[in-house]
């Protein structure tokens, strides 16, 4: 991996390590009687083991491929087996929460092991541990192919991935040992949050470069989702965590903004962390993988373009929907409905136009699994947002706020659409990547597919049920006119769904554990037995068989 | 809601971002071939494309009629 | 490294120059540009009259924090109790009955970061204060399936034996009053003493809390050890709290809605 | 090579052969355009591209080559922008190139390809509707906060914000409409765009006080979405256009850039046709267009004369004979004197004709703007009236203004904006698909007014290419027939090849003696094809037949009858419309007997023979005077400026350059039912435009009342005014589904034979 950088590059990637070594020194040092230290140890060594990376292959010889004929795909490997490593970890976390709600006891006697400290875990971990890793990889490979250029250096594409990747590391770890800001999806403290903003200036400044030495003069859409996926969860990222800390030895810090108005920030945050980040990023890789996957071109390329300006306006302003009843001024929940509505329309147009392109190809779609998961992918992504436009209306909200219906919509999302869609763009990344004929076991995809579209709709169901259940009986009156059920009465009405769900999660894990299992034998051996069916791309009748909109 | 007068600003700013890209897009026409560049990722054969200056630099390329 | 960096600054100075060339040609594109020019600085200037209403109420007797209270807000948020609690009493009549008078603005006014939370496998915490006794709430977090048989809230035993930090509450009342937070400098520099004060009724430091933060403050040993200023005071404080920082909302309640 | 013919040879045919390829040669570069660095820049344009596969192929050859900077294929216009290193390299070894890999390449008419390069109308189109859309988005936000509760201060500051945000925004996205309105007042007359502009600046005027007052309502929002429908109907409007335009001008020029003049010296050098001074010597060679009007001084040939006569049987031409510009020379090298210098020649005349006639028709008023004629003062008198019944009842003038502007802006003429275009845009869409291109929208419109049908014979009612009938019975004759026919490219000659079955028998030296017909010998006896006179020099029995003739010396001479096969779908479409109770006539440049045959074949009555193109614009003119709108269907090979002064035309794909750009519409497939189809969409978009006009006038008498009774808010404003626009739109997509073309009758049995 290190052989292909120049000597140049080598020493300013060790000048780097050098200097997160220094960081991670003076944190520790800082911060010793504050759990910041140990955040402080963890960059450290994070950092030096790149640097003893970087420097045992300081004077090795000099790469001898020639870079303008090839694409860089190094930091695009790393990054897929990130992702899929964060998504075991994660998945796992998920599984284990869930049954510590099924069963309460089924943790170590341990602060650090309460639901509390490991559920952001999950959510950090699968929203930017999964998510982040895939999507920046998956823009690496992208943002090459379709300008036909290579990336401008060799250093910046790793620095963007393992700082990421250290954000991350800081991010989980401070979870367990207590350093949260509570505001949900932006819990980091405020050291990781500085970090984070420095790796996505580089990763904003390299995707520009790329664009800007292109050789096919046409942007492909694809990057504008991903432009508009970068751009904005940085302006929001800065937004929702302006923040004071309490002393710069210490991790707590104190978010600028209170109550009222820090819960509008949080949600104009929350729900376009949801919009830029789990939707216009992930649909960028949908409108790459799955036209080159079925071989045909996308249905309609103006329509993908018309959706793109459409969901990039609607979505900035439905924040509100998350606090319909709350101490949020009336007129500005209202204004959340009309908006959250209105974005239906965006939305599905970009999942109608993916599911028409396969019009023409539906055989592909029965016999290739990764096909498939694309295709389930934009049916879930269709599907979770127009479950999101019902919840945002205020009397359906008043019944699902605060309820499991939330998580089930959530999943729907983030199972649904986002994994789904992952996991197919890695299938069919895998084989290009390392150049192998195709996966090194189709039935392997196919175990993954069943499992996880099985997981997901066991979840699905058991939240649905649950939220509506809970909602109904916190409302239910006595005909003399109280309150018919406690609030245990209800918790207790929700374990059989709370252990169905931990099941539901199980398959999902059990699928991501397949996947990652079947990318590393991929990885490492050539399937010495032909295998009977991952089909590879064949572009087949080229005439879609219902003619292109436009 | 006094935090609308700073959320509100940084709305209308990121659309008026967005707007100049759409300026900048018409400008470089990149509205050009619409149906062309949905099929031209279908086929690209996997190397970059050499920078137009850098291929007519290499002249050891055949030149059949 | 910093040459390569500005690369494309160059191109984009280069690009500018280029555009305003081309602006100057295209009279129209040149006039759109001066309209939207004016239209923004006008904005800058009018900006000022700006007055979006205040729509959180100012009520007199709303009081902030004391030191041990913030203290078990940041031990709250530290062991994550939000992913499970609430505190935001919506204006749903069901919710009024069950948990109270629906939650006002101004009673967050002070929450750095508000912690109205998304999720209710808890019951809303907004009005859980003086409504058990400080007994039931440390042996309720010491293990609660002692007292509600089919809870599956994890325990938090350890908060008894942890003895809790006072050296950098002064820091916090520091960061939190430039956030906002009317924290005078007097209440600043005594709070670490306040913190110890509020949990010992009968030492000299317990008058000090209560001229610094209102008589109905509430002083006394929460965990029930005496001889040691423990996590569970802090947080057992805070709890008590919740919902009595101010009383606004108890007597303008208006009829619910719905 | 023995004198043979009367006419005297005097450059040998291989020079001349030489004099074409260099012509072609030179004509293909006269269509590279210098860069600005230098390089050469070249559009081809590739009609049978087809999907991605042929881009990459293309690409990849192309841009493998030395001498090609860059190549960009552009899938939608079907076209190849090439990039030559140095600009006088030659493209014709990069058409061949392209040839090779199947796809035939034309140079596009690099000198229109100019003006549409940058579409700044549709480029500034869309950058209006980007700011409107902009504005209308933000504003509506705005709006929406303020309609669901925001009050007090908050109201003030968002309506402050939506100000500063709408005044740039109509500044910059209404000035279309402000520019037409304005024009159209000078001039004094009403266009749609009055209404449009007046109801916007009020709009924005009123709700300007009502911040600065500190009012409840504003109409910010109604406004700028206003602009933004309109915008998007005129944008949607302009693209039809421009589709139409791009199919048609991707097709070669007609009249060539220049011609091979011969200097004092001797040589030969090409000189553009600006510097073709009358008295010069030019050669033309073999399948080139006569560039100016010259007279013939040396050599004979066959020549393609349909541009004048509209008959595609070649005509010979030999000494002192006169060629007209745009005629094409078939199978002999001319060297000729030029008569009248390029734009006095007989093309330029024709064009000059057309586009006289095309202005004539300029003055047709579209559907839209009549209404407009009718809406405008209504709508205006009706929102005077409120502010003096309103100024009368209460004695305020402000409530006044505000209700009398809330019933301006309430009767938004979204209606006539939106819908009219959007139904047009459907129907060449469904057109597009049925294989026939669309001018632009009031083609549609005025096809769908006509009372009269007319049709040109040659091209049109008739497939134009000759075919043969009957053949002699000696197969010896027969195969020699055949042999001789393969050696020319002389269409009829080709028809008469493509007729024969046989195997061509072995000949030895064949010669081709232009204008009259080909020689040779079969095992020692001479043989000729050709004009029946020429043929009896060796065969007496050959005079008085009909040609063309063949016959061996001395032996018997037998004639091919050329005839004319019928269209398919021609019978239907003259009975349809005869049944629709539309009279039909037919005009042609024919003899009468032809002409009368075909005629009573298709039971046509009005048929008139001989006529020249003035003969059928005079005929059109006097239909036009005596109030009936005629719909011509013309191949336009002579008579393009009579389809220009129809009152709707149509072409054939077949046509010729002129036709195709004076027709308004052209069927690309061969079968005449795509007139009917044609027609019957025309009508059923007028009918369904006439709905939306129904709908658009109900939804007024409903909407201004209730604004004049003042209960217009800025919400309900918006409401109505995207539900009409939503339902007027939803109406003209409804096209999609009706008027399904009858199915197509099966074509009966084969064409029908008529003598040539």
């Amino acid at each position: 991996m290190m052989s292909n950088l120049t000597s140049t590059e080598r020493a300013r990637a060790m000048l780097i390590t050098v200097a997160g070594v220094l960081i991670g020194l003076t944190m520790a040092a800082v911060g010793r009687n504050d759990p910041m230290g140990a955040h402080g140890w963890i960059v450290l060594l994070f950092c030096g083991v790149l640097f003893f990376l970087v420097a045992q292959t300081l004077y090795d010889a000099e790469p001898v491929e020639d870079r303008s004929t090839s694409y860089y795909d190094d930091p695009t490997k790393v990054g897929i087996l990130l992702a899929l490593f964060w998504a075991v970890v994660a998945m796992g976390m998920g599984v284990w929460v869930a049954s510590q709600l099924a069963w309460p006891d089924l943790r170590f006697d341990a602060a650090w092991s309460s639901f509390g400290r490991i559920r952001p875990v999950h959510t950090s971990g699968v929203i930017f541990g999964f998510g982040g890793n895939a999507l920046i990889a998956t823009s690496y490979h992208i943002m090459q192919r379709t300008s036909r250029a290579r990336m401008p250096d060799q250093v910046s594409p790793w620095f963007v991935l393992l700082g990421f990747n250290l954000f991350c590391v800081v991010a989980a770890s401070g979870y367990l040992m207590g350093i949260t800001q509570s505001k949900e999806y932006a819990e980091p403290e405020w050291y990781a949050d500085l970090w984070l903003v420095i790796v996505w200036v580089v990763y904003f400044i390299l995707y520009i470069r790329t664009l800007a030495r292109r050789n096919e003069p046409h942007i492909y859409v694809a990057n504008w989702y991903y432009l508009s996926f970068i751009l904005v969860v940085a302006i929001l990222h800065i937004v929702n965590n302006l923040a004071v800390p309490a002393s710069f030895s210490g991790a707590k810090s104190y978010s600028a903004f209170a109550g009222v108005q820090d819960a509008m920030v949080q949600w104009w945050y929350g729900h376009n962390a949801v919009a830029f980040f789990l939707t216009t990023g992930f649909l960028g890789m949908l409108y790459y993988f799955l036209p080159k996957r079925a071989g045909r071109p996308i249905y309609s390329y103006r329509l993908s373009i018309l959706s793109f300006w459409g969901i990039v306006f609607f979505y900035i302003w439905v924040g509100s929907h998350h606090l319909h009843y709350t101490a949020l001024p009336q007129w500005v929940q209202t204004l959340g409905v009309t908006f959250s509505v209105m974005l239906l329309v965006p939305s599905w147009a970009s999942a109608g136009n993916a599911l028409m392109t396969l019009n023409g190809a539906w055989h592909k779609v029965r016999d290739d699994a990764t096909l498939r998961f694309m295709m389930v992918a934009a049916v879930f992504y269709g599907l979770s947002t127009f479950e999101g436009s019902f919840m945002a209306i205020r009397p359906v909200n008043a019944l699902s706020h605060y309820t499991d219906w939330t998580v089930g919509h959530v999943h729907s999302g983030a199972m649904g659409w986002v994994a789904m869609i992952t996991f197919g763009s890695i299938y069919a990344l895998t084989p290009m990547l390392w150049r192998r004929e195709t996966m090194y076991s189709w039935k392997a995809v196919e175990w993954h597919f069943w499992l996880a579209l099985s997981g997901t709709v066991i979840y699905i169901f058991a939240m649905w049920n649950s939220g509506i259940t809970q909602g109904l009986m916190w409302r239910t009156y006595t005909e003399s006119g109280t309150l018919r059920f406690s609030f245990v009465d209800t918790l207790i009405a929700m374990h059989p769904y709370y252990i169905a769900r931990a099941f539901g999660g199980l398959l999902f894990f059990a699928g991501a554990c397949i996947c990652f299992w079947n990318v590393v034998m991929t990885i490492r051996r050539v399937p010495n037995h032909a295998p009977e069916a991952d089909y590879p791309t064949i572009p087949e009748a080229m005439e879609p068989a219902v003619p292109a909109a436009e | 809601m006094t935090i609308l007068a700073f959320l509100i600003p940084v709305t209308l700013s990121m659309g008026a971002i967005g707007l100049g890209v759409f300026f900048w897009s018409l400008r470089s026409n990149q509205y050009d071939d619409l149906s062309g560049d949905a099929e031209r990722i279908l086929f690209d054969d996997d190397h970059p494309l050499l920078a137009a200056s850098a291929r007519l630099s290499n002249t050891t390329k055949e030149t059949a009629p | 490294m910093l040459k390569t960096l500005l690369k494309p600054f160059a191109r984009v100075f280069e690009f500018q120059a280029k555009t305003h060339y081309r602006m100057e040609r295209h009279s129209m594109a040149l006039t759109a540009g001066i309209i939207l020019a004016a239209g923004v600085g006008g904005f800058v200037e009018i900006a000022p009259l700006f007055t979006i209403d205040e729509t959180v109420e100012d009520v007199a007797d709303m009081r902030v924090y004391t030191p041990l209270e913030q203290a078990g807000r940041d031990i709250y948020i530290r062991e994550g109790c939000y992913a499970c609690h609430s505190q935001m009493i919506r204006t749903l009549r069901d919710e009024v009955e069950r948990y109270g008078p629906y939650s006002l603005a101004v009673e967050s006014k002070y929450d750095h970061p508000m912690l109205w939370g998304s999720k209710r496998t808890g019951p809303d915490l907004a009005r859980v204060g003086d409504k058990y006794s400080d007994d039931w709430q440390v042996r309720h977090l010491i293990n609660p399936r002692d007292l509600v048989p089919q809870s599956v809230m994890p325990q938090y035993a350890f908060l008894q034996e942890t003895p809790l930090r006072t050296d950098d509450l002064p820091g916090r009342l520091k960061a939190l009053s430039m956030v906002g937070v009317p924290y005078t400098d007097d209440m600043i520099a005594n709070a670490a003493d306040d913190a110890l004060g509020q949990a010992r009724p009968d030492s000299d430091r317990a008058s000090g809390v209560l001229d610094r933060y209102g008589e109905a403050t509430a002083v006394r040993t929460f965990d029930g050890q005496s001889d040691r200023l423990t996590e569970m005071d802090a947080l057992v404080a805070y709890l008590q709290i919740l919902g009595n920082l101010t009383d606004v909302a108890q007597n303008t309640q208006l009829m619910t809605e719905e | 090579m023995s004198g043979i013919g009367t006419h005297p040879q005097t450059c040998s045919g291989d020079q001349l052969q030489v004099s074409s390829r260099e012509w072609r040669e030179a004509e293909a570069r006269a269509g590279v355009r210098l860069l600005a660095n230098g390089q050469g820049h070249c559009v081809l344009s590739i009609p049978d591209l087809r999907c991605g596969g042929c881009v990459a192929k293309i690409e990849r050859t192309l841009n493998a080559r030395a001498d090609v900077v860059t190549a960009r294929v552009n899938l939608t216009l079907k076209q190849a922008v090439v990039t030559f290193a140095d600009a006088d390299t030659d493209p014709t070894c990069v058409i061949s190139a392209l040839a090779l890999l199947g796809y035939p390449a034309i140079p596009a008419d690099v000198a229109q390809q100019d003006e549409d390069d940058t579409d700044d109308v549709g480029r500034g189109l869309l950058r209006a509707i980007a700011v409107a859309g902009f504005g209308a988005m933000n504003i509506m936000l705005l709006s929406v906060a303020v309609w669901s509760g925001a009050a007090g201060e908050t109201r003030d500051t968002f309506h402050l914000i939506s100000a500063l945000i709408a005044i740039p925004v109509v500044a910059y996205a209404g000035q279309p409409f402000f520019r037409s309105a304005f024009q159209a007042l000078r001039m004094g007359r009403l266009n749609m765009d009055v209404p449009i502009a007046v109801a916007v600046v009020l709009a924005l005027a009123l709700s300007l006080v009502e911040t600065m007052r500190g009012g409840e309502q504003a109409f910010f929002d109604a406004a700028v979405t206003l602009l933004f429908f309109l915008l998007s109907g005129r944008y949607l409007d302009h693209l039809m256009r421009e589709r139409a335009r791009s199919a048609v001008s991707g097709l070669a020029r007609l009249s060539p850039r220049g011609a091979m003049l011969r200097q004092p010296d001797g040589t030969l050098t090409y000189m553009p046709l600006s510097s073709i001074t009358p008295g010069a010597i030019i050669t033309i060679g073999l399948d080139e267009r006569v560039p100016v009007d010259v007279r013939i001084i040396s050599g004979s040939t066959d020549l393609d004369r349909s541009l004048v006569t509209g008959e595609a049987m070649p005509v010979p031409a030999g000494f002192g004979d006169t060629l007209e510009a745009g005629t094409l020379n078939l199978t002999g090298v001319v060297e000729a004197e030029v008569l009248r210098s390029a734009d006095g020649s007989f093309l330029a005349q024709m064009m000059r004709m057309q586009s006289e006639a095309e202005t004539g028709r300029g003055t047709y008023v579209r559907i839209a703007d009549r209404a407009a004629q009718l809406y405008a003062p209504v709508v205006h008198l009706l929102s005077l009236a409120t502010f003096v019944g309103w100024f009368l009842a209460t004695g305020e003038w402000h409530t006044a203004i505000f209700i009398a502007i809330s019933v301006l802006i309430i009767t938004c003429p979204c209606a006539l904006g939106l819908a009219v275009p959007v139904a047009h845009v459907v129907a060449s869409g469904r057109l597009m698909r049925m294989g026939i291109l669309m001018k632009d929208g009031s083609a549609l419109e005025r096809l769908a007014e006509i009372d009269r049908v007319v049709f040109d014979k040659t091209g049109t009612l008739t497939m134009g290419t000759a075919a043969i009938g009957c053949g002699p019975g000696d197969p010896a004759l027969r195969t020699a027939a055949k042999a001789l026919a393969l050696k020319t490219v002389h269409p009829a000659a080709r028809a008469i090849a493509m007729s024969i079955a046989e195997q061509p028998c072995q000949l030895d030296d064949a010669i081709e003696v232009p204008g009259f017909g080909i020689a040779g010998c079969v095992g020692g006896r001479a043989v000729r094809l050709g004009r029946a006179d020429w043929v009896a020099d060796i065969c007496l029995q050959a005079k008085g037949k009909a040609s063309p003739v063949c016959a061996f010396a001395d032996g018997p001479a037998m004639s091919f009858d050329l005839i004319e096969t019928l269209r398919p779908g021609a019978v239907d479409a003259i009975s349809s419309f005869a049944e629709a109770g539309i009279p039909v006539a037919m005009l042609s440049g024919d003899i009468a007997a032809r002409a009368n045959s075909i005629a009573n074949q298709l039971d046509i009555a009005d048929v008139r023979s001989d006529e020249t193109p003035a003969d059928k614009i005079a005929a059109l003119n006097v239909l036009r005077d005596a109030g009936h709108r005629a719909l011509m269907v013309g191949d336009g090979l002579n008579d393009a400026a009579a389809l220009a002064a129809a009152h709707v035309s149509m072409a054939p794909s077949s046509a010729s350059d002129a036709g195709r750009t004076a027709a308004d519409f052209i069927f690309l497939r061969d079968g005449l039912d795509a007139v009917t189809a044609a027609w019957h969409m025309a009508r059923a978009t007028a009918r369904i435009v006439r709905q939306n006009f129904a709908l658009a006038i109900t939804y007024n008498c409903i909407a201004i009342p209730l604004a004049m009774a003042g209960l217009v808010t800025p919400l309900i404003a918006a409401l109505a005014m995207s539900g009409s626009s939503l339902l007027v739109i939803g109406n003209a997509l409804r096209l999609n589904r009706a008027a399904k073309p009858r199915p197509m009758p099966m074509p009966r049995a084969g064409g029908m034979e008529v003598p040539a």
